[in-house]
């Protein structure tokens, strides 16, 4: 052993206090040489019964079935059918379609608050499309494929951005944080991480009742920080929720890179060791190992082998948000260099690949969901767009409760509506 | 009517809860096999089985977002937070999701969960076993908040709050639980099977939220209190000599403001008590109401008596415990005061 | 002296004491490289290095429990909430730790932190991003609150709490950020560098806590007030044509309970006006004090205008905040009635 | 890979809530046959500059240094001189004698609680001992051997437990929640959890100051279950703070036993992987391994490697504390089955087998130390006990602020104090 207490206090180095940097900064060359990127398919697939002392090393692995050259490789490709396939490219160029129509009206005054999911579509859209109707989503702010692969009406997520007479959630909630329950989607909040715990209840609640159906939770990268990721993750672990836990590592959280969060230090997937749990790191850029890593999971949660943590390996493409603007604290030019690709090209160049996708049926479907988008915009716009429409300010005063009290009432009445 | 404490009488409205939904299960810390730290879920977990009562982590926001997930999911769950001190930890728990979901989500999820917790002092827990959080769960739109004074409350309230579709708050002043404590320490405990409201029926039934409860009739002033303070200014009043009306609100949340300005319209004085410390307690909405819809009636200035602005001091209980004397006095104050 | 916006007054402060104070340093989410989302914190990690000023982990209880070791240790954190809505996190820590750790060591450990942070409506940033918590902090023993309505208070306040020795929540009014709105979202915004003010002193100097400043002098009614609720009723008592007296409280603990009475008994007719939910809300703390003290004085029933007892609904920003319209109504009712 | 879309739904088992159950309860026979015992001396001590991902396997093993006969033994022998065990002796039995008396003294009305640390006196006394002065200690309840060895008067924590005139917490705390800021150790309070960020705090403030202080750490493993352990955790990794993080793992939190807590799924080590810190599970009763584990914890720290985890696996030989009675949830005998032994005994046979202590000598250390603690009580009873002496009560509107404000000016001249 090579400490002894004589030898406490010679010549010890003052203390000093490290605070993390990432890489590079605006002005900067973007440099993403720490990041390993290990070939597609070279990961094993252990069976989902496996326990969990024996999958240690894969929270500091990477799943990933596309290859360079977009073929499926290797244990973790879930053979999907090419409809499936179709289905997922078109739940993600809708989103990314729809986002860009979005953010515009922002900028044209038409809504007070946009966020989008670009280069993340691979993840809510896959999960849509591999889990079951029954199921239910517990979503991040970045989770709009998840409804449309659901095919969630245009119309109502526009009608909510604008905050206009149709909103489907009244005026009372802030643009984005939808709530759509026969679609499997949670209602959302500008709270990040304290939904987390309730997907684990709501899993609990599915094995108390002798179901068959799992819960899906969202956070991101930075929201792991918060004590309500620990909570959810130690229930989950207890009472062997049938749940799957999820953590989008898009490398930022507003202007803080991932460091901040503790990924200097180790994988966000090495935190399910922490409670006895297998933890999977998975390409989310890669279409086919999002839905692999979703399904094996799905499949230990509805066998009763209990949770699953899951980080999906991304990059905020955008902005956090319409009120950030990301060339402030990172290079201008980096989501360009991202080493894992753009989920939506190579889900396309798989597809084609296959034989089953070509450059003409693309360019049609962009061009007939951006008629789609365009169309229900319009009409949500002809409804009204923020502050030229709203819903009934009675609405204002409803669902408090399940029946209003005396102040609600005489409130309503004092505003007069 | 068989006696009970108010220990056994929520156990009996649990009994009966699990008994009759079972979509009804409750877990918290301790819960389980050994049946709470005050022994309120005795019995259950033999009765009903593990899956219907359980033991839960120390972790008490985790305690609360499992229960909101599960009641989204349709269940109707019961959590106890050991003491109503250590409950901040799942305050943005209840804040932020809790009493937000049905209003947020447009009605497509609530919140059906209800919380139990022993609050309140005169047990020497000194500052983390003593305190009484009622204010900051009254400011908080979408929450409801109960608190009984005696058994037979205790069990029709804590079923109409677990039939409740809205997250309630239930805080037992514990240190009711055995009998209705009047303040004076030094004096032999009286128990519940002495008092006509320690007669508990066995089956079910509710007691619903928003009803106050007209302790005595008075013609002098109106004196407002809940929980434990119920019985220390139904002591207070006896011994000021006084014929004061009292009510016990019963719960905050919704509150029975028909009754309270009924009452102070009639009487023209009222005395405000709680456990709470004073500034920004919950005795300050209760003032403000009172002043906003009976000033013209009003001829004394409204009088609060709660606990000192300290936090709550071991050694000092009795010193900081709103005692009757300190309620005796305010009262006097109160109808002495010329209009 | 040079017109600042209260965002660079409070940008000031923190440069004079980061200069001045080698135990002063700043960390929260996003306030290092960035400079916060508000930009209270800009040029900061530039001026004074990583070390000084840095990014934080997203966890809001982190946050508080690590600025309170260090206050243990004797440093001066200074820490930021990125939005008042999200302290709920931190709620436990600044209740059963920053507030209770003098008094239960008897004075061995304080906790000289600053917890700053945006708060309140008016920006349409929906339930998350709007919400006013004062009166759970104000119900704290151990806690002070501060509140500043102006870049000239605004930078002496936040020197005095950060120098205090006890923690301080420091709760910035984000729509006063760039200017003195007063309610009327439908006219040009004035700038700060239009008010008086908005005239701040380069150098250190401190507003002490517990001292109100009277806006405006008045005869007819006393309006109390605190943030962007200041220029609100400021708007309104123009509007009104009422000789109103206009108090900004700039602290609700400590409060300047001296000026508050002194103009209530001149006056005999009180408004107060917060932006937080009415019930239960610290309007209800500060009806009750006025009532407790001035009621021989008082000639009509103590108005409160706040926010509706709803959540903070997106869409219908203008009919929930409580607007010129509003307060004016108020006032002239309480002006109006007889006494 | 096992998993197809195909096969989804097919014989699926219905879903089930798992809820731990300890294997024991009252009327069984006593069974730690789940646990296992590694020898000692067999685990491998590494350099104290060891990245963590070659560490990863040190929390599930047992780093034991104490033989069945003894010896110290292995790579993780602290090779203290015999002073220094000789201190570790007297202040763990000091600490059992005294909670004898303590407990002793409630049951006769003197205080209105008590908790014991029985069992588990080798942490604190080790770390006291191995810490230097200047380090603090942000204790658990269980944690009276740290003052014990540090020679924090007796007189003092009798007048605390008895909340007389000369407490010197002044009546405002609960007994047994002691502040002693020279014999570094932290004010305690009730809730459990909520300090362990502030010893990140305050380890990171002596690092910004480039000091030499480290600070320590204490939660129960039931307090594992809290965010804020996972908070305390996430900041000491990201800043690298100086701190050592421990856990005493001594199988129950009131009733519940460790499995309500996550200890079936994996050790509470293992929580420190989540963070990328080594994470040292130990031999609570070994207090040479104690010794070790905090040394090697501390020289870490004091090298600006950062922080350590390190799980102190131990058994609460006692009730929780005097509003407890174990034998309604565990088997009346458990505590004298528990496979790792007393702490006190262990190391008493070690200085014996050294040669340097014998049955003569402890029998005159106990009666020693047992005059010790009859003389301070006796003087603190005469000072007065519960409800029969107190600090003035002027001392409850002290220390709310530095200054009082005027509520607390009023309401201490209304109370007439
Ligand atoms: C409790 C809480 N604290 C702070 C915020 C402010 N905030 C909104 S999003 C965000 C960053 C979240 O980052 P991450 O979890 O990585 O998700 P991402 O935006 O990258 O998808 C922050 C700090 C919040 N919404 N909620
Ligand atoms: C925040 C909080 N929640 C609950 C409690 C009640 N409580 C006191 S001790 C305890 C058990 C703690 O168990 P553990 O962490 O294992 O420590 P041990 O008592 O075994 O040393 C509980 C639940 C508390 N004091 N604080
Ligand atoms: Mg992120
Ligand atoms: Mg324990």
């Amino acid at each position: 052993m090579e400490i002894s207490r004589t030898a406490r206090g010679a010549n010890r180095p003052a203390l000093s206090l490290h605070i993390p940097e990432p890489a590079t900064r605006p002005g900067d060359v973007p440099d993403f040489s720490r990041i390993t990127v290990p070939e597609a398919g070279a990961m094993p697939c252990p069976d989902i019964a496996t326990p969990e002392a024996q999958m240690r090393d894969m929270p500091y692995g990477l799943i990933r079935v596309l290859d360079e050259k977009g073929r499926a490789v290797g244990p973790w490709d879930p053979r999907l059918d090419e409809d499936t396939l179709r289905a997922g490219l078109r739940a993600m160029l809708k989103t990314r379609l729809f986002d860009e129509r979005m953010f515009r009206a922002h900028r044209q005054g038409k809504t007070s608050f946009y966020m989008k999911s670009l280069g993340e579509e691979a993840i809510g859209a896959a999960q849509a499309l591999m889990l079951e109707a029954g199921d239910m989503n517990f979503p991040s702010y970045r989770m709009l494929s998840w409804l449309m692969a659901r095919d969630y009406p245009l119309i109502d997520l526009c009608n909510q951005i604008y905050s206009n007479e149709r909103d489907p959630l009244r005026g009372r909630q802030l643009p984005i944080l939808y709530s759509a329950r026969e679609y499997g989607f949670y209602s959302l909040s500008g709270n990040v991480g304290s939904r987390f715990g309730h997907a684990v209840g709501w899993a609990m609640a599915s094995a108390y009742k002798g179901g068959d159906a799992i819960a899906v939770g969202h956070v991101g990268d930075g929201t792991t920080a918060e004590g309500d990721f620990h909570e959810a993750l130690t229930f989950a672990s207890v009472y062997r929720a049938p749940v799957i836990l999820c953590i989008e590592n898009n490398q930022w959280a507003i202007s803080s890179f991932s460091g901040i969060a503790g990924a200097g230090a180790t994988t966000f997937a090495a935190k399910a060791i922490a409670y006895g749990m297998p933890g999977l790191r998975v390409d989310g850029n890669d279409f086919l190992a999002v839905c692999s890593a979703t399904l094996w999971a799905a499949e230990r949660a509805r066998a009763n082998h209990g949770p699953t943590l899951i980080e999906f390996f991304t990059y905020r493409a955008a902005g956090h948000s319409t009120s950030d603007d990301p060339t402030r604290y990172r290079p201008a030019e980096e989501a360009a260099q991202w080493p894992l690709g753009d989920p939506l090209e190579r889900l396309k160049d798989h597809l084609i690949a296959l034989g089953a996708w070509d450059a003409a049926r693309h360019e049609a479907l962009a061009a007939e969901l951006t008629a789609e988008i365009r169309a229900a915009s319009r009409q949500a716009e002809a409804v009204g767009t923020l502050g030229q429409s709203k819903p009934n300010p009675r609405e204002m005063f409803e669902d408090v409760f399940a029946e209003p009290d005396w102040r609600i009432i005489e409130q309503r009445r004092e505003a007069g509506v | 009517m068989p006696a009970m404490t108010m220990i056994q009488a929520l156990n009996s409205a649990l009994d009966v809860k699990l008994g009759s939904d079972p979509d009804a299960l409750i877990f918290g810390e301790d819960v389980g096999y050994f049946g709470g730290v005050f022994r309120v879920t005795e019995g259950l977990q033999k009765k009903y089985g593990a899956r219907r009562c359980f033991d839960s982590p120390i972790s008490e926001g985790g305690i609360v977002a499992t229960a909101i997930g599960m009641g989204a999911y349709g269940l109707r769950p019961i959590v106890e937070i050991q003491f109503a001190d250590y409950i901040l930890p799942a305050y943005d728990q209840l804040v932020s999701e809790a009493a937000r979901l049905r209003y947020r989500s447009n009605g497509e999820f609530w919140c059906p969960i209800t919380v139990r917790s022993p609050y309140g002092g005169g047990i020497f827990g000194g500052q983390t076993h003593s305190q009484s959080p009622e204010a900051i769960f009254a400011h908080v739109t979408g929450l409801k908040t109960v608190i009984p004074s005696n058994p037979y409350d205790a069990k029709g309230l804590l079923l109409a709050a677990i039939e409740e579709d809205d997250p309630v708050i239930f805080l037992e002043p514990k240190r009711l639980y055995n009998g209705p404590f009047d303040g004076h320490h030094d004096q032999p405990l009286v128990t519940w099977a002495e008092h006509p409201l320690g007669e508990v029926p066995q089956g079910h039934y509710t007691v619903p939220l928003g009803t106050a409860r007209v302790m005595r009739e008075g013609r002098e002033a109106t004196v407002l209190a809940y929980g434990t303070m119920v019985h220390v200014c139904n002591a207070a009043i006896a011994e000021a000599g006084i014929d004061a009306e009292l009510i016990d609100l019963r719960s905050i949340v919704p509150l029975d403001i028909e009754t309270v300005i009924a009452s102070v319209r009639k009487t023209g004085r009222c005395v405000i008590v709680h456990e709470a410390s004073r500034y920004g307690g919950f005795g300050g909405e209760l003032s403000a109401l009172v002043q906003e819809r009976c000033f013209y009636h009003l001829r004394a200035p409204i009088e609060r008596v709660a606990g000192w602005d300290t936090p709550y001091p071991h050694a000092f209980e009795w010193d900081y415990f709103p005692g009757p004397d300190r309620v005796a006095k305010a009262l006097k104050r109160c109808v002495e005061a010329v209009a």
